[in-house]
C-alpha cells in the first residue's frame, strides 16, 4: 500500500467560520419549524391535489382554501389516548418513533438552502445552510438507512402480526433500494469530485446533474420513491394487506411522530434529489443568465430550492394519484433485476467516460460513437440471453437443479417444519395451486397475491 | 477531551464485545459482540490515524468494514441455518459435539 | 464554526427534545382508558395468534439482507473512489472496474441461481 | 580373495538381503505360499554371507568392513556401518539364530484364536488366510533380522537410533498379531516402554548434535568419541539419556516390567531373538556407544550402576523361583542374567569385560534354546504353566535332555556355554570389588536354584495322566536344536576363537573406562 | 495530493491470480453451467488450478533463486523463498486435499445435497433423491487456498488480515456442509464462525494497537519500530500479543485451540483433512514471519508467553487425544499436540527453525491429508445393512487390518508418521525441529516435547492395536466403500511421500534450508 497523504479538505463549499453557536442554534430551529410547517402544508397539499386528480375539492373549509385543515388533524392525534400494546417490548415500543422522527430531521441539517446572505437587520452573513460535511451524501445515506430502524424496531417490537410482517417488508424494500440510491449518487460524485452537498451545489453551474446524468436522475426518482414507501411502492404499510403495517398498534403521538417522519423523509429525498441533480438552489437556466445571476444571490435562490423541492413533492402526489401498488416480487425484481444493474453498468459508463477525458486524448465525439456502439452490442446481447425461470414445479422434476436456495424450499422445506400456527388463518388457494400443507406458511410467502388495493384514502388521521 | 479519550473508549467498546462473547449463549448476540469488538478496533484505527496524521488507519478501517461485513453475511447464513433447524440460536444447544 | 460537527449536535439535540417533548405531551394530554381487548395486539378482530414476534420468515428475506452487505461494501469503496476519482486516475478506474466485476460475478450466480426471485 | 570380499559392502548387503526379502514376501501375493521356505533360504544365504565375512576379519584391527554414506546432510545423519569384534560375534549370534527360529516356527504359526474355519474376516479360505499369516511371520522374522544386523554394525548415532526404534515394529506385530491370548497389552507394554526409553535417548542424540555444532557427518561415532571432553555435565546428562534406553532395552530393574510380559505372550521364536538377541543391545550400546562417547560420565555414574545390575541379579532371581509360568520364569532368568552383564560392563576391569561380552553371546544361546524348548513343551501341552507339568521326561525324553542342557548352561555348570563368561565376570568382579563379587555369587547360586527347580517340577515325578501320550520332539524340532546345543557346549570347552576376537575389542573398551577413572 | 500507483508484477502474483481467478470462474461456473456436467466441470477446473499454481510456483522459485527475493504489490506481499516453500507445500496439501474432497466414495460426494435445506426436512431427503450437488463446494476450498497462499507472503498485517478472512470464511461454511450428521456439521460451523471472528477480532485488534505504536502495519516498519521506541511497550507488547492470538488460534494452539476438536469432528472428512494440513502450514508461515521479520527485539519479553503456549499445547493436545474415542477428534487433538511441536521450531528464532517447521509441516500436511482421506473410506452400516456415515468411533476400526490390510497398513503409516517413528518422515521433522529448538536454548521444551510424543504415542499404537490386533467386532458394523480413486491416488501419493521423506529427507531438507538464504 502508497502511503495516503493527509488529505487537505478543501473547501470549494460553503464557509461557516462565521457561524457562531447561537446562530447555529438560530438556524436549527429555523430548520426544525420549516419542516414542521411543510409537512403541515403537505399534507394539505397532497389531499388538494389528489381531490384533483378525482375530480373533487379535497379539504377546503377550514382556512382559505383548507390551508389551515392540518392543524385540527395534528391537535387530535395529540388528545388521542397514548395506547402501549400488551404484546409490546415497552423500551423499544417507545423509542422506535423517536428513532423515527429523529433520522427525519437531521438530514436537511446538510442541505443548503442557498448561498451565504446577510441575515436582516444584522451584519451577519451566513450560509443559508446548517453545515456541510466533506462526506455529506454518506451522512445523508447512513441517516437515511438509520431512520429505518424506527420502522423495524416498532413493528417488531408491537409484538403483533401485521406490524412484524410490515417492519420486515420494510426492512427488505429499504435495503433494496438504497443500493440502487447510493449507486445512482456515485456518477454524481464523480463528476462533482465531491460529497459535500454546497461543493455539488456549485458544480451544477453549468448544467444540472440531471441533465448530464439523467439515468442515473430517474434511478434516484424510483429508489427515492421506495426508500419513502410512497406509491406505488407502500408495501410495508399496504392497507389492503396489512392493515397499517408497522404502524397497526401505535396511536397518538408515536403514531404521529411516524407519521411526520414519513412526510419528512418525502422533503428529504426531494431536498436531496434538488440539491444533488437540479442545481440545488441555483435558478433555471434562462433566469440565472439574467443580469450575471443576479436571481443566484441574495434571499433569491432560497425560492428556487423551495420551488425545486415542492416539484418533487408533488412528483409524489401524482405518483400516488395515478399509480398502482406494486406486488411484492414485481417490486422486489425491479430493484435488483433492473435499478441495481442498471445503475451499476451507468457508474461504469460514465466513470469510463470521464476517465477517457480526463486521462486521454481521445475526442469525446469517438467517444460517445463507441460508447453508442457498445450499448447496440450489450442491448443485443442481453436479448440473446434468456432468464432462467425456475417453473415452480417442473425443474425439481426434469433437470434437478444443485441445491438451489430458492423457489420450492420455502413452500416444502418450511412446511415440515416447525409450524408455530397450526389452524391459522385460511386462504383460498389460487387458480392452479394445491392447499400447501401450512396455511401460515402460505400467508406469508404469498401475500402480494390479495390483488393491488386502491383506497384512496392514506393515512389521515 | 483528548484523543487518549477516544483510545480508552475503545478498550471499552473491545472489552465489552469480548465478555458478551465470552458470556451470552445467544449465538446472534455473541456475534454482535465480535462485531462491537471489531468496530472498536476501527474506532482505534482511526483514533491513531489522527494521532499519526496519515491516513493509514483510515484506509484499513475500510478493510475492516468489508471484512466484518463479508462476516456478517456468513455467520447470518450459519447462524440462520441453525435457527431454522432447531427453532434456537442458543450456544447452549449446540452441544452435540461436547460428548 | 470551524467543526462542521456541532451544528449537528445542535439540531440532534432539538430534534430529540422535540421528539421526546411530543411523546411526553401526549402521555400527559392523552386519555387513559383501559380495555382488555384494546391492548391486545390487533388481529382484524379475531382472537390474536400467540407467536407474532418469533414468526419465522422466508428464507428470502436473509438473503435479500445478506446481497444487501455485500452491495454495500462496494458502495463502501465507490464513494471515496469517486471523490478521488481525478486523482486515482487511470490506475484506480481500471482497478474499480476490475472490483466492480469481481462484485458482479456474485451477483450474476445469485440472479442465475434464483436467489433473486420472489415468489 | 580376501580383497574382494573386504570390497563389497558387506554389511549394508547384509541389512539390505533380508529387508528386500521381507517385503517381497508380504506384498507379493504369489511368494506367499512359499514363503517359509523362501525365508530359510534367505536367511541361511544371510548367515552364510556373515561367516564369509570371518576369514578377512582381523581381531586386532578396530572397526572393519566400514561404509559410510552421506544421509541426511543437514542434520549430520550418515549411514555408517562397521564392526569391531563384539559387533561380529553379535551379527553373528543374530543370523544364526533367525533360521532355527524360523525352522522352529514352521508350523506353529496358526489362524487367530477363535477365528473359525470359514470365518477369516477377509471371506477367503483358510488355506490362503494361513498361508498369507505364516508369510506375514517370516516377512516379520527376517526384517528384524535385517534390523539386529544393522543396530550391532551402525557406525553413526543418528542411524543407530533410527534402527533401535525401527527394531521395535516388526517385534511389536510379531507380538501382537503372533502372540498368546493376552498379547495387545503385552505389546502395547513392550512398545511403550521401548518408544519412550528410545525417545528419551532422542533428546540426548539432539542435544548432542547441537552440542557438537553439527554439520555433515556430525552423528558419526567416531567423530563424536571425544566431543564432549571436558563438558562433564553434558556427558553426564546425555548419557543417562542413553542409559535410560538402554536399561529398559537390557531390561535392568526397576525398568524391566515389560519383559516378562513379553516373553511370556510372544511366540518362542520371537522370545528367543528378543531375548536371545535384540535385548543385547542395551548392554551393546553401553559398552560400544556409552564408553567411548561419555568416558568420565560412565566412570563416576559406574558405581552406582554396578549396585543397580545387583540388586538386577538379585531380585530376577527371586523372583524366578517364584514364577509358576515357565516362559515367565525364563524372562525373569534374563533379568538376572542381564545384571551379571551389566556388572561386568560397569565394574572396570577388562576380564569383567571380556565376561560379559562372551556372555552376552553365550546368554543368547541358552536363552534361545530355552525359550524354544519351553515353546515346544506349552505348544504340546496346551498351557505355559509349570503345575500342568509333572513328570515329562519320561514321556518326552529329547525335549527334557535339551532342555536340561541349555538349563545347565544357563547356570554356569563347567564344560557348557555360560561358565567361562560366568567365571570371566565373577573374577573380574573380585578384582575390582570384592563385596560386588560376593554379592554375583549369590546371584549364581539362585540361578541353580530357579532351574532345577523348575526342571524338578515339570520334568520329574509321576506322570501326568493326562499328558502322558504327548509326542517328543520331531526330526524338525531336533535339527533346529542340535546347532543350539552344539554351541553350547563350543562356548563351553572351546571358547578360545570367541576370545581372541572378543579381547582385543574389551582391552580397548575397558582401556577407556579405566583412564577415565 | 499525490498518489503512486503500485507496479503490479502479474507473473510474481500469478499462483495467487490462478488460485483466485479458478475460484471465481468457478462461480461464474455454478452459475451458466448445467447441473448435468456442473460438478465435472468443477472439479476439472479446481484440480487444473491447483496443478497449474503449483507449477507456477515452482518456476517462481528458480526465479528468485536467480534474481533474489522482491516487493510485490507496493510491498504488500512479498515473493521471497520460505514464502514460495510454504506456498509450494500449502498447494500440494491442497491439491492432494482437492483429490479427496471431489472423490465420491461409494457413490455419492461427502457434501450435504442442499445446503439451504434443513437437516431432515423433506426438502433435503428430496434433494438427495433427486441427486442434487452442492457444487460450490470447490469454488470455496479455492478461494479458501487463495486466502492460504496469500498468508505466508503478506508483509503488512493489513494483507495479513484479509488474508486470514479470505481463508477463513469459505472454509466456515465448508464446516457445515456434511452430508451426514449434519447436525453436528452445522454446530462445527458455528463454533468455527464465533470462535473465528473472535480471534480475528483480537488479531484487528492487535493490528491498531502495532499500528498505534509504530504509525505503519508493514512488517518492515514495525521491525524499525520496534527497537526505536521507548514508553509505548504496553501498547506495543499487547500488540504483539493480540496478533499472535489470532494467529495461534489458526494453528490451533492451547488455549486457543477449543474449536479444533469440535471443527474437526463435525465437518466433511474430506474438508477436516484438507482444512488441517493446509491452514496449519499457512498460519504457521505467517507466524514464522511475523515473529522472524517484526519481534526479533522482543523475543525476550514474549518468550515465556510462547513457552508456556508451547508447553501448554503440546501437553493438552496429548493428554486430551489420549482419552478420545472418535478419530475424528483423536487426530484433531494430535494436531493441537502437532501445532505444540511445531512452536518448537518456531520459538527457535534461527534459520534451521524456519527450515524445520517448513519441513514438519509438510510432513504433517501430506500425511494428515492421506488419514483423513482413508477416514472417509470407513463406513457404518445401519441395520439393514445400507451403508451410512463415515465410521468414526474407535472400536468400528476393530479388526480393519486383517480385512483391508493395505488401508490399514496405509493409516498405520500415517500414524507412525504422526507418532514420529523412525523411517517416516514424521521422524525427521521431530528430529529436525528438536534440533532447532535445542539450538535455539529451547532445551527444556524439547524434553517436555520428547515426552509429550512418547504419551503420545500411546494413542497411536493404539488405534495400530485396535486394527491389527482385535478381532472385528460384527456389531460395530463398519464397511469400506469403493472409491473412484482420486482418494486412492490422494492417499497412495500421501504414503509414498511419508516414507521416501522419512527415508531420503535431504533433498527437501535441503530445499527448506535453501528457502531461508532468499529471505526478505
Amino acid at each position: 500500500m502508497t502511503p495516503p497523504t493527509v488529505p487537505v479538505l478543501a473547501s470549494a463549499g460553503a464557509d461557516f467560520s462565521a457561524d457562531t453557536i447561537g446562530l447555529v442554534f438560530i438556524k436549527a430551529a429555523a430548520i426544525l419549524v420549516f419542516l414542521l410547517l411543510s409537512v403541515l402544508f403537505a399534507l394539505w397539499f397532497e389531499r388538494r391535489i389528489i381531490g384533483r386528480f378525482q375530480q373533487r375539492l379535497g379539504p377546503n373549509v377550514r382556512g382559505p382554501f383548507g390551508l389551515v385543515q392540518s392543524i385540527p388533524d395534528a391537535l387530535k392525534l395529540l388528545l388521542k389516548e397514548d395506547i402501549t400494546v400488551k404484546g409490546a417490548d415497552k423500551v423499544i415500543y417507545r423509542i422506535a418513533p423517536m428513532i423515527s422522527v429523529f433520522c427525519a430531521f437531521m438530514i436537511f441539517a446538510i442541505i443548503p438552502f442557498g448561498p451565504a446572505v446577510q441575515i436582516p437587520f444584522t451584519d451577519i452573513i451566513t450560509p443559508l445552510q446548517l453545515t456541510d460535511l466533506p462526506v455529506s451524501v454518506l451522512y445523508f445515506l447512513g441517516i437515511a438507512g438509520l431512520g429505518v430502524y424506527g420502522i423495524v424496531l416498532g413493528g417488531w417490537s408491537s409484538g403483533s402480526t401485521y406490524p412484524l410482517l410490515g417492519s420486515v417488508r420494510s426492512t427488505a424494500q429499504v435495503i433494496s433500494y438504497e443500493l440502487a440510491m447510493s449507486l445512482s449518487l456515485v456518477s454524481v460524485l464523480i463528476v462533482a469530485g465531491s460529497m459535500s452537498t454546497s461543493e455539488i451545489v456549485n458544480s451544477q453551474t453549468q448544467l444540472w446533474w440531471s441533465v448530464a446524468l439523467a439515468p442515473a436522475f430517474v434511478i434516484y426518482l424510483i429508489s427515492m420513491t421506495g426508500e419513502v414507501n410512497r406509491l406505488p411502492f407502500d408495501l410495508p404499510e399496504a392497507e389492503g394487506e396489512l392493515v397499517a403495517g408497522y404502524t397497526t398498534e401505535y396511536s397518538s403521538m408515536k403514531f404521529a411522530w411516524f407519521f411526520l417522519a414519513e412526510y419528512i423523509n418525502m422533503l428529504n429525498v426531494s431536498a436531496i434529489a434538488t440539491t444533488l441533480f437540479m442545481g440545488g438552489w441555483r435558478a433555471p437556466w434562462p433566469l440565472s443568465a439574467i443580469n450575471d445571476g443576479m436571481f443566484n444571490e441574495g434571499w433569491w435562490p432560497l425560492l428556487w430550492f423551495l420551488i425545486k423541492l415542492w416539484g418533487f413533492m408533488f412528483f409524489f402526489v401524482w405518483l400516488r394519484a395515478t399509480l398502482l401498488r406494486f406486488r411484492y416480487d414485481q417490486f422486489m425484481n425491479l430493484g435488483w433485476k433492473v435499478l441495481i444493474p442498471v445503475a451499476l453498468a451507468w457508474v461504469v459508463g460514465v466513470a469510463v467516460i470521464q476517465g477517457v477525458r480526463q486521462f486521454t486524448d481521445i475526442s469525446l465525439q469517438t467517444l460517445l460513437f463507441a460508447l453508442a456502439g457498445a450499448l447496440v452490442l450489450f442491448a443485443v446481447v442481453l436479448l440473446l440471453i434468456p432468464e432462467k425461470k425456475p417453473a415452480a414445479g417442473a425443474s425439481a422434476a426434469t433437470a434437478g437443479g444443485s441445491g438451489t436456495p430458492g423457489s420450492r424450499k420455502s413452500a416444502t422445506a418450511e412446511a415440515e417444519a416447525f409450524d408455530a400456527f397450526a389452524g391459522g388463518y385460511p386462504v383460498p388457494p389460487l387458480p392452479g395451486q394445491s392447499l400447501p400443507p401450512s396455511p401460515r406458511r402460505a400467508k406469508v410467502t404469498a401475500p402480494a397475491d390479495a390483488g393491488p388495493a386502491t383506497d384512496k384514502e392514506n393515512t389521515d388521521g | 477531551m483528548t484523543l487518549v479519550h477516544y483510545l480508552v473508549l475503545s478498550g471499552i467498546l473491545f472489552s465489552i464485545g469480548a465478555v458478551t462473547v465470552l458470556v451470552r449463549r445467544n449465538a446472534l448476540v455473541a456475534f454482535m459482540g465480535v462485531e462491537l469488538m471489531l468496530n472498536a478496533a476501527n474506532l482505534m484505527l482511526v483514533t491513531f490515524a489522527r494521532m499519526h496524521g496519515d491516513l493509514h488507519g483510515q484506509v484499513i478501517a475500510f478493510f475492516v468494514m468489508v471484512v466484518a461485513a463479508a462476516e456478517v453475511v456468513i455467520g447470518l447464513a450459519i447462524i440462520v441455518s441453525i435457527h431454522r433447524t432447531r427453532g434456537s440460536a442458543s450456544l447452549d444447544d449446540a452441544n452435540l459435539l461436547k460428548n | 464554526m470551524t467543526n462542521p460537527y456541532v451544528p449537528l449536535l445542535v439540531m440532534g439535540l432539538l430534534a430529540f427534545v422535540m421528539g421526546l417533548a411530543g411523546l411526553l405531551s401526549s402521555a400527559v394530554i392523552g386519555p387513559k382508558r383501559y380495555n382488555k381487548i384494546k391492548v391486545d395486539a390487533y388481529e382484524c378482530g379475531i382472537q390474536p395468534s400467540p407467536h407474532a414476534a418469533s414468526g419465522r420468515f422466508p428464507v428470502k428475506y436473509y438473503i435479500v439482507a445478506m446481497t444487501f452487505i455485500i452491495f454495500d461494501i462496494e458502495v463502501v469503496f465507490l464513494y471515496p473512489w469517486a471523490v478521488a476519482f481525478t486523482e486515482l486516475a487511470t490506475f484506480g478506474l481500471i482497478a474499480m472496474i476490475a472490483f466492480l466485476l469481481l462484485i458482479t460475478v456474485p451477483f450474476v450466480y445469485e440472479w442465475r441461481r434464483g436467489g433473486l426471485d420472489w415468489d | 580373495m580376501t580383497s574382494i570380499l573386504v570390497d563389497l559392502p558387506w554389511l549394508s548387503l547384509l541389512v539390505a538381503v533380508p529387508l528386500v526379502a521381507a517385503a517381497v514376501i508380504w506384498l507379493v501375493p504369489g511368494v506367499q505360499k512359499v514363503a517359509r521356505p523362501l525365508g530359510l533360504a534367505v536367511s541361511l544365504l544371510v548367515l552364510a554371507g556373515a561367516i564369509a565375512m570371518v576369514p578377512g576379519f582381523d581381531a586386532g584391527g578396530g572397526y572393519q568392513f566400514s561404509e559410510t554414506y552421506s544421509w541426511i546432510p543437514a542434520i549430520g545423519a550418515s549411514w555408517a556401518v562397521g564392526i569391531n569384534g563384539l559387533g561380529l560375534v553379535m551379527i553373528l549370534l543374530a543370523v544364526a539364530l533367525v533360521p532355527i527360529v524360523i525352522a522352529a516356527a514352521w508350523h506353529e504359526v496358526r489362524l487367530p484364536d477363535g477365528a473359525r474355519p470359514g470365518e477369516t474376516g477377509s471371506g477367503e479360505p483358510d488355506a490362503k488366510a494361513l498361508d498369507r499369516r505364516r508369510a506375514g511371520y517370516v516377512a516379520l522374522v527376517l526384517a528384524l533380522e535385517a534390523m539386529m544386523v544393522a543396530i550391532f554394525a551402525v557406525r553413526d548415532l543418528f542411524s543407530f537410533y533410527v534402527v533401535f526404534e525401527a527394531m521395535l515394529i516388526p517385534v511389536y506385530f510379531m507380538i501382537g498379531v503372533f502372540g498368546g491370548p493376552n498379547r495387545r497389552p503385552a505389546a502395547l507394554k513392550f512398545l511403550l516402554y521401548s518408544l519412550a526409553g528410545g525417545l528419551v535417548m532422542l533428546s540426548g542424540v539432539i542435544y548432542l548434535l547441537v552440542q557438537t555444532g553439527g554439520g555433515e557427518q556430525a552423528l558419526l561415532l567416531d567423530n563424536l568419541a571425544g566431543a564432549l571432553e571436558g563438558n562433564y555435565t553434558a556427558q553426564l546428562w546425555v548419557f543417562l539419556s542413553f542409559l535410560i534406553a538402554f536399561a529398559i532395552k537390557a531390561p535392568m530393574v526397576p525398568v524391566h516390567t515389560w519383559l516378562p510380559d513379553a516373553a511370556a505372550e510372544a511366540p518362542p521364536g520371537t522370545s528367543a531373538l528378543l531375548v536371545g538377541v535384540l535385548d543385547k543391545v542395551g548392554t551393546f550400546g553401553m559398552i560400544a556407544i556409552c564408553l567411548p562417547l561419555f568416558p568420565e560420565a560412565v566412570a563416576n555414574v559406574a558405581p552406582y550402576l554396578v549396585v543397580l545390575a545387583i540388586i538386577s541379579i538379585i531380585y530376577g532371581g527371586i523372583l524366578a523361583i517364584g514364577q509358576k509360568d515357565v516362559m515367565r520364569l525364563i524372562a525373569f532368568t534374563s533379568v538376572s542374567h542381564f545384571g551379571l552383564i551389566v556388572l561386568g560392563i560397569f565394574i572396570g576391569t577388562q576380564t569383567a569385560m571380556v565376561g560379559s561380552m562372551i556372555y552376552m553371546v553365550a546368554h543368547g544361546v541358552s536363552t534361545a534354546a530355552l525359550f524354544l524348548v519351553a515353546g515346544f513343551l506349552t505348544q504340546r501341552g496346551g498351557s505355559a504353566q509349570m503345575s500342568s507339568y509333572s513328570g515329562m521326561q519320561r514321556v518326552v525324553p529329547v525335549l527334557a535332555g535339551v532342555f536340561l542342557i541349555s538349563g545347565l548352561a544357563t547356570l554356569a555348570l563347567p564344560g557348557l556355554s555360560g561358565f567361562v563368561p560366568e567365571y570371566l565376570v565373577l573374577l573380574g568382579s573380585f578384582e575390582a570389588s570384592p563385596a560386588a563379587g560376593v554379592f554375583a555369587v549369590i546371584g549364581v547360586v539362585l540361578s541353580a536354584l530357579y532351574i532345577l527347580l523348575a526342571y524338578q517340577r515339570v520334568f520329574t515325578g509321576p506322570v501326568d495322566p493326562d499328558r502322558s501320550d504327548l509326542p517328543d520332539l520331531g526330526g524338525r524340532e531336533r535339527w533346529t536344536m542340535v546347532p543350539l546345543v552344539l554351541a553350547m557346549l563350543v562356548l563351553g570347552f572351546f571358547p578360545a576363537p570367541v576370545l581372541d576376537v572378543l579381547t582385543p575389542a574389551a582391552d580397548q573398551f575397558a582401556a577407556i573406562l579405566g583412564s577415565a577413572s | 495530493m499525490t498518489f503512486v500507483p503500485p507496479s503490479i508484477d502479474w507473473a510474481a502474483l500469478a499462483p495467487i491470480v490462478i488460485v483466485l481467478g479458478a475460484a471465481v470462474i468457478g462461480v461464474l461456473i455454478e452459475a451458466f453451467v448445467k447441473d448435468a456436467v456442473r460438478r465435472m466441470v468443477q472439479v476439472i477446473l479446481a484440480v487444473v488450478a491447483l496443478g497449474a499454481a503449483l507449477v507456477t510456483v515452482a518456476w517462481r522459485w528458480t526465479v528468485v533463486q536467480a534474481q533474489g527475493p522482491a516487493e510485490l504489490v507496493g510491498g504488500a506481499i512479498v515473493e521471497d523463498a520460505p514464502a514460495l516453500l510454504a506456498q509450494g507445500v500449502v498447494l500440494l496439501c491442497a491439491f492432494l486435499g482437492m483429490l479427496v474432497i471431489a472423490d465420491r466414495v461409494g457413490g455419492e460426494d461427502g457434501f450435504t445435497p442442499a445446503a439451504a435445506g434443513a437437516p431432515g426436512s423433506a426438502y433435503e431427503a428430496q434433494a438427495r433423491r433427486l441427486g442434487l450437488v452442492q457444487t460450490e463446494v470447490y469454488p470455496l476450498v479455492l478461494f479458501s487456498v487463495g486466502g492460504m497462499l496469500v498468508f505466508p507472503a503478506a508483509s503488512d498485517l493489513l494483507t495479513l488480515f484479509i488474508a486470514l478472512e479470505v481463508l477463513s470464511l469459505p472454509l466456515y461454511l465448508l464446516a457445515g456442509l456434511a452430508r451426514r450428521r449434519r447436525l453436528l456439521s452445522q454446530e462445527a460451523s458455528l463454533k468455527y464462525f464465533l470462535l473465528g471472528a473472535f480471534s480475528s477480532a483480537f488479531f484487528l485488534m492487535g493490528l491498531a494497537l502495532l499500528y498505534g505504536y509504530s504509525g505503519s502495519v508493514r512488517f518492515a516498519d514495525l521491525a524499525v519500530a520496534v527497537p526505536a521506541m521507548v514508553g509505548m511497550d504496553v501498547v506495543l507488547l499487547a500488540g504483539v500479543v493480540l496478533v499472535l492470538v489470532g494467529l495461534l488460534f489458526k494453528v490451533g494452539a492451547v488455549p486457543f485451540h477449543s474449536w479444533v476438536p469440535d471443527v474437526y469432528q463435525g465437518s466433511p472428512t474430506s474438508i477436516t483433512g484438507f482444512m488441517a494440513a493446509c491452514t496449519k502450514i499457512a498460519a504457521f508461515a505467517a507466524l514464522v514471519r511475523f515473529l522472524y521479520a517484526v519481534v526479533p527485539g522482543l523475543t525476550w519479553d514474549l518468550s515465556p508467553l510462547l513457552w508456556t503456549i508451547a508447553i501448554l499445547t503440546m501437553i493438552v493436545g496429548t493428554v486430551l487425544a489420549i482419552v478420545q474415542t472418535d478419530i475424528k477428534r483423536m487426530l484433531a487433538y494430535s494436531s493441537v499436540a502437532h501445532a505444540g511441536f511445531v512452536l518448537l521450531g518456531v520459538i527457535a528464532l534461527t534459520t534451521s527453525g524456519i527450515s524445520s517447521v517448513m519441513f514438519y509441516l509438510l510432513v504433517y500436511g501430506v500425511a494428515t491429508v492421506g488419514a483423513f482421506g482413508l477416514v472417509t473410506l470407513v463406513r457404518e452400516r445401519d441395520a439393514e445393512g445400507n451403508v451410512t456415515g463415515e465410521a468414526t468411533r474407535v472400536e468400528q476400526w476393530a479388526g480393519l487390518g486383517r480385512r483391508h490390510p493395505v488401508l490399514a497398513a496405509c493409516f498405520t503409516l500415517f500414524l507412525l508418521s504422526f507418532a514420529g517413528i523412525p523411517l517416516t518422515a514424521g521422524f525427521v521433522g521431530k528430529f529436525t525441529v528438536f534440533a532447532a529448538a535445542v539450538e535455539g536454548g529451547a532445551w527444556p521444551l524439547v524434553v517436555v516435547a520428547v515426552l509429550a510424543s512418547g504419551a503420545a504415542a500411546f494413542f497411536y499404537v493404539r488405534m495400530i492395536v485396535l486394527m491389527f490386533f482385535t478381532d472385528p467386532d460384527q456389531d460395530a458394523g463398519s464397511t469400506v466403500v469403493r472409491t473412484e480413486g482420486t482418494t486412492a491416488i490422494a492417499v497412495a501419493v500421501c504414503a509414498v511421500a511419508t516414507v521416501v521423506l522419512g527415508v531420503v529427507p535431504t533433498p527437501i531438507l535441503s530445499l527448506a534450508s535453501e528457502a531461508t538464504k532468499f529471505m526478505l
